[in-house]
């Protein structure tokens, strides 16, 4: 079952077969790259960039910033109990009673 | 050590070879080598598929075709909780460490007198968990690090909740506990802690909640943060360097991880990593997979969304990324890219010796790459009937579509194989060196696909498309059984020695042994021992509840033991454990899934297995209270 | 016969003579006839205790004292909940019936293939039936009815909401169901039903919410309501007749259920029946004893509170009482007198042969009764070390009190022996008929008892005492072990022919079978068997979690097979059940079994034995989805 | 360890030894009856009847009155849909819908 692009066989045949058969969308087939590994094309009659199309998801930039936000806080207490841990040789959860 | 290439098994003498010549840090080292000995010790399972190369093989082979018949249950510990349980436990030195489902209480038993508990860690856990966690409350297992002069050994375990507790394995008290994932953003950890020299590693999961996922490692000894390397953004953030895919370019380098996303998108991104990991002692490379990029509404996220979909391969020391290959860009289907990592020493088809990575994909196709470089070795499909790809490029390493089968806003997708289940999922597959064959769990489920556009808010579910799974052609369409496969796969030739079809799946994966056999359990809760060589059902046992995690198996005194999780849930079991009957629900699984209960019920325990039940109490009075009989 | 000369093995003849003489209606002696001889056959279990007798014996003796360390797992089933499972699994014509604690699922499994669920029943109850229950949210068994030409044969469960439904035993779909006991006033259902003849026998339970007790009899054929008897208040309530006590006044007759409570306390004066029944066919008499009186607090209710705590003969078809015995008037300790009944006919000590009922009371003390009339034929401690009584009176059969012991307001009592979970709690017993002895799963448990105050207020606890609860004095009071015992009974002679402690009690109960066997399992999860004749302890298992039901036998395809349920709980399992702290907490129980979790987990399933394992799978390709392996 | 009237042994000489050297409040033996089977004595110092005493709890009768009430309803619910059942041989549980 090899699906290398050289590969033969009962399988590929029938998958071949079903590809130029298919209707609908195209889909990308990576040789049409801006860059190697950037090689996504919209499909037909969707938007390249979904901001201001009927796609927009209109993101709200602090929800967006929520989990940068607390993971640095996360990160701030895990130090905090590291270093008293370090010192003290106890290991303490609660930030608060450091 | 049986003629075996496969590399953890030669690991431990090449440690030593650096340890000696000087290239690793002595505690370091020291720690390290201690897993990798315990590893190869067929007395204990010290982590998940066993060794670091993942391939969840034993050379015990007590058990074997003759006799697996007569195997039967030893003794059985149960949980306490129901909820899916995924993973297997862990032995070291006699002692077996049980992770368990949401709150994840962890259990020792001395397997002297595994009647009684040694100790139990039963956490608080905040139970908001529950309602952000996205496929029932599954935990995937603990890890142990060895200890050292400075610091005992410890049990690591992550919880739901996102805390990373470690345990001294002593008495199972708290030694560190750290803040890894914040459910108010809908972060989660499912993900079986690794351990691989003095670092914790540690995955993130909740990529059905935007989440943009990291791997972190921690220092065992005081669990402060090594590094913390993400799946999409800023390079320095993924661990991006000047020589990333070096061997590869046409995999992408620099920059992706930006550039493949619109604007902001990569922050709400996805790529968690809840999976399976390997560890390469030689190269000390970390092998492991990101997860699906968020939201699953393909339309709101232009691009390739790099680097989710992702096998990665990182320098433990540092975290930075050597090579990434993204087997599906820009994903149209949930195929999340998080499944096991195996790796194994072969000859190519050339005849060369390589040194592999195998990784059987959601995607419905079985990777295996070069581990040193990131190369292409072959890319098959796991079954016959996947129909999203024609083919894999395997030069630029891009799968080829059908456009049939994408996905897209306005547009209901149907008859697509695999679901977003994927031809396989979180089993951990299992790789017998001998026969060069890797035993596969494989789902045979596709589906309709129709997605709806819908706001991101931290915290909350952030999918965008409503799903109908059922079964594959080959499965029974009518009752909605005939849900997956076990293969026999040979990654050099990519034949499959043997393939059987299964009524739910083996969702949990599966053991092989030198006993030439594969063990598994199933979702309707048959524990199953066939000849892996051809595939020959030798035995079988009905659990109290359906498996999704893994066999392990070990020896104590003398005996051969295999053990097995019982406990019916994660994806595929969320319409039973939450009672749930929309077909749609549960991301279609309640559908597709909906003849389970027929069969079983939720449960949450371990059954360990010898031949004739050998065990500890074959002495009947070991533990018994008093063994004085007052006769009047 | 093996020539036992026990009642239920001599009332399927017995039967046949009454209805050839005209005696009994024909569709009524038809039904009860059809059920006393499925009982007698090796292959059925169709009642609580096996047959009428309540005996819990069964002829079967593949599996005897030789070849018993050869009894391994067979196959399993989780019922998919936690919460204590008690009672035991019906088995009627090659299909098992399973009980399961709240919500009370039933599950019919197909003994050809268990591993598929025939047919299950999943009632949505009211979760505040949770918050009412005293001792867990246990069930104690299913009832079958074997059908006529009018009416299927039907499945009844007592849910705990206090609804009783009967089921299509075919395809388990609702027959009738009917309200029995209303949460809001705090009465649950915990006891399993009872058929004799066309009647469905339901207790209540409620009584640590000033619950009046009753017992009612149903229709089979539609649920409705044939006699409902009272254990306290006026005559009529109680089924009190002219002929009521007639052989043994002194017991007290007419007018007492009133005349022995003051005022009106006796409408919330408890004597629920939760336990166990008997019936004797040829009598036409059902046994079952009545439970505490309510509150606790003895103080608050002066008087003797008729009829709590009374073994109770019932005419069947009218539910008159024919004879009550009341074992501890006015209760000081909530010795709630529900245990088991089992009927035997032995010679007593004058070698007269007697048709006798013995009953193992919560107060310390076993009774032999003459099951005809009520005649106390023997009395015995249950333990030298009861403290609260000096002797029974023979004669007027009142216990005599060590006031040392007894409770009352402004004053705390010590060292009471036996605790309020009494000597003996809900274990259903058996008894080997050709050894003429009972196997008794006894508590080994004392305490210190402090009354309070309360109001009553419908659907609250009403219970205005304090309680601590430890080991007896044979047990480990520095470390809360001890707590059990299990004793082999001679009636007659009153001698204990071997005893043996237990680390926390075999609270479920025991098998006795005619391969010199007695079985049990116990709290700390071990299934035991012994040489019944001197207790020798001769095989064990470690279950998944804890036993508080009993074992059951029957032989399937000419195997013998043992059944018992694990899921710790009851009243010793609320600590762990609903994970309190406090040792007073749980009314004294999470004290006393404080150390119980080190032992075992929650669970909630079926695990079933045989000689080696043998069973349906023995066979692996049973069940499989396709037994095609496909090779390349 | 038969323990009747007359029976004698080791475990029954304790109890007596224990029952004589017993200080603090009476026990009721049966020995005073008002009637068969009515033989409760007050312990030396508590009221023979609650009522009015300091351990009058002071029922409220409409609290008393609910479980009887309830029964009486649950019941004439249960006979509405026997009746039901007999008539048309379906259950119909919602009495509602009787
Ligand atoms: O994207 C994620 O973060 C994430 C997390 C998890 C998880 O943590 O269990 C699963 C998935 N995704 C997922 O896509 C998936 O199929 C899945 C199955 C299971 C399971 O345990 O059965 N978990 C998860
Ligand atoms: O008075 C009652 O109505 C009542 C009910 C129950 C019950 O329904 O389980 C128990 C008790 N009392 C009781 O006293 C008791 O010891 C007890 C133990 C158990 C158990 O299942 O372990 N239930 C009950
Ligand atoms: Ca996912
Ligand atoms: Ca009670």
């Amino acid at each position: 079952m090899k699906l290398t692009a050289k590969a033969t066989g009962a399988v590929l045949a029938t998958a071949a077969a079903l590809l130029i058969s298919t209707a609908g969308a195209f889909a990308y087939d990576g040789t049409n790259c801006k860059a190697p590994g950037n090689c996504w094309e919209p499909k037909p009659g969707y938007p390249e960039k979904v901001k201001g199309s009927k796609y927009d998801p209109k993101h709200d930039p602090e929800e967006l910033a929520k989990q940068g936000n607390s993971i640095k806080e996360m990160e701030a207490r895990n130090a905090a109990r590291t270093k008293h841990f370090q010192e003290t040789g106890e290991w303490v959860y609660d930030v608060d009673k450091l | 050590m049986n003629g075996s290439t496969s590399i953890g098994r030669l690991a431990s003498a090449s440690c030593v070879a650096l340890a000696v010549c000087g290239l690793l840090g002595s505690s370091v080292a020291v720690a390290n080598d201690k897993l990798i000995e315990l590893s190869e010790s067929n007395e204990n399972y010290v982590m998940p598929g066993k060794d670091y190369t993942g391939d969840n093989y034993s050379k015990l082979d007590q058990i074997n075709t003759d006799n697996v018949k007569d195997l039967k249950v030893s003794w059985t510990f149960s949980t306490g909780l129901l909820n899916g349980h995924e993973g297997t436990p862990l032995v070291v030195d006699g002692v077996m460490y049980i992770n368990s489902s949401f709150p994840n209480n962890v259990y020792a038993l001395d397997l002297d007198n595994p009647g009684k508990i040694k100790w139990q860690y039963k956490p608080k856990q905040n139970p908001a968990a529950r309602s952000v966690a996205c496929c029932d409350l599954v935990n995937r297992g603990l890890a142990y690090w060895p200890g050292d002069d400075k610091t005992p050994a410890l049990i690591i375990s992550n919880q739901l909740d996102g805390n990373v507790v470690a345990l001294k394995a002593e008495d199972g008290s708290l030694y560190w506990k750290v803040e890894n994932s914040d459910i108010k953003v809908g972060s989660t950890l499912t993900v079986a802690p690794y351990v691989v020299k003095d670092l914790v590693i540690v995955g993130s999961s909740g990529a059905e909640l935007g989440v943009r996922g990291y791997a972190t490692a921690y220092n065992a000894h005081d669990g402060s943060q090594v590094w913390r390397m993400y799946a999409t953004g800023p390079d320095a953030d993924i661990g991006i360097g000047d020589d990333f895919n070096k061997d590869n370019p046409q995999y992408g380098q620099k920059g992706l991880g930006l550039a493949t996303w619109e604007g902001d998108a990569w922050k709400i991104g996805g790529g968690t990593n809840w999976g399976w990991y390997a560890y390469d002692p030689d190269l000390e490379l970390l092998y492991y997979g990101s997860g699906n990029p968020s939201p699953w509404n393909e339309t709101m996220r232009p691009g390739d969304n790099k680097w989710t979909m992702t096998m990665m391969a990182r320098d433990i020391d540092s975290g930075e990324l050597k090579w990434g290959y993204q087997k599906t860009p820009h994903d149209e289907w949930d195929y999340a890219g998080v499944n096991v990592m195996m790796l194994s020493d072969q000859k190519d088809k050339d005849g060369n010796m390589r040194k592999l990575v195998t990784h059987p994909d959601r995607n419905g196709i079985i990777y295996t790459l070069d581990r040193t470089n990131g190369d292409l070795v072959s890319a098959d499909f796991l079954d016959d009937t996947v129909n999203v790809w024609t083919h894999v490029d395997m030069k630029t390493g891009i799968p080829v579509r059908d456009p049939e089968y994408g996905t897209r806003m306005d547009h209901k997708g149907k008859d697509i194989c695999p679901s977003a289940m994927g031809y396989h999922d979180q089993a951990h597959d299992s790789y017998d060196p001998e026969k060069e064959l890797f035993y596969l769990a494989i789902n045979h489920i596709c589906m309709d696909w129709e997605p709806f556009m819908l706001p991101y808010r931290a915290g909350q579910f952030f999918v965008g498309a409503t799903l109908s799974m059922y079964p594959g052609p080959k499965g029974d369409r009518q009752n909605y059984l005939g849900l997956g496969q076990v293969k026999a796969y040979n990654a050099i030739s990519g034949k499959y020695d043997w393939s059987v079809m299964e009524r739910f799946a083996a969702w949990g994966g599966t053991l092989a042994t030198a006993g030439d056999l594969v063990f598994y359990g199933t979702l309707d809760g048959y524990f199953k021992a066939r000849n892996s060589a051809n595939g020959e059902l030798l035995w079988k046992f009905k659990m109290p509840s359906g498996a999704i995690g893994y066999p392990m198996t070990y020896e104590h005194d003398g005996t051969q033991y295999v053990g097995i999780y019982y406990g019916v849930g994660g994806w595929p079991g969320v319409g039973l454990v939450f009672d749930l009957d929309d077909p749609t629900a549960g991301l279609g699984a309640v559908g597709a899934f909906r003849n389970l209960q027929n069969w079983t019920q939720q449960g949450g325990g371990l059954l360990v297995f010898s031949l004739n039940g050998k065990g500890p109490y074959d002495d009947p009075t070991l533990d018994e209270y008093t063994t004085e009989i007052i006769r009047q």
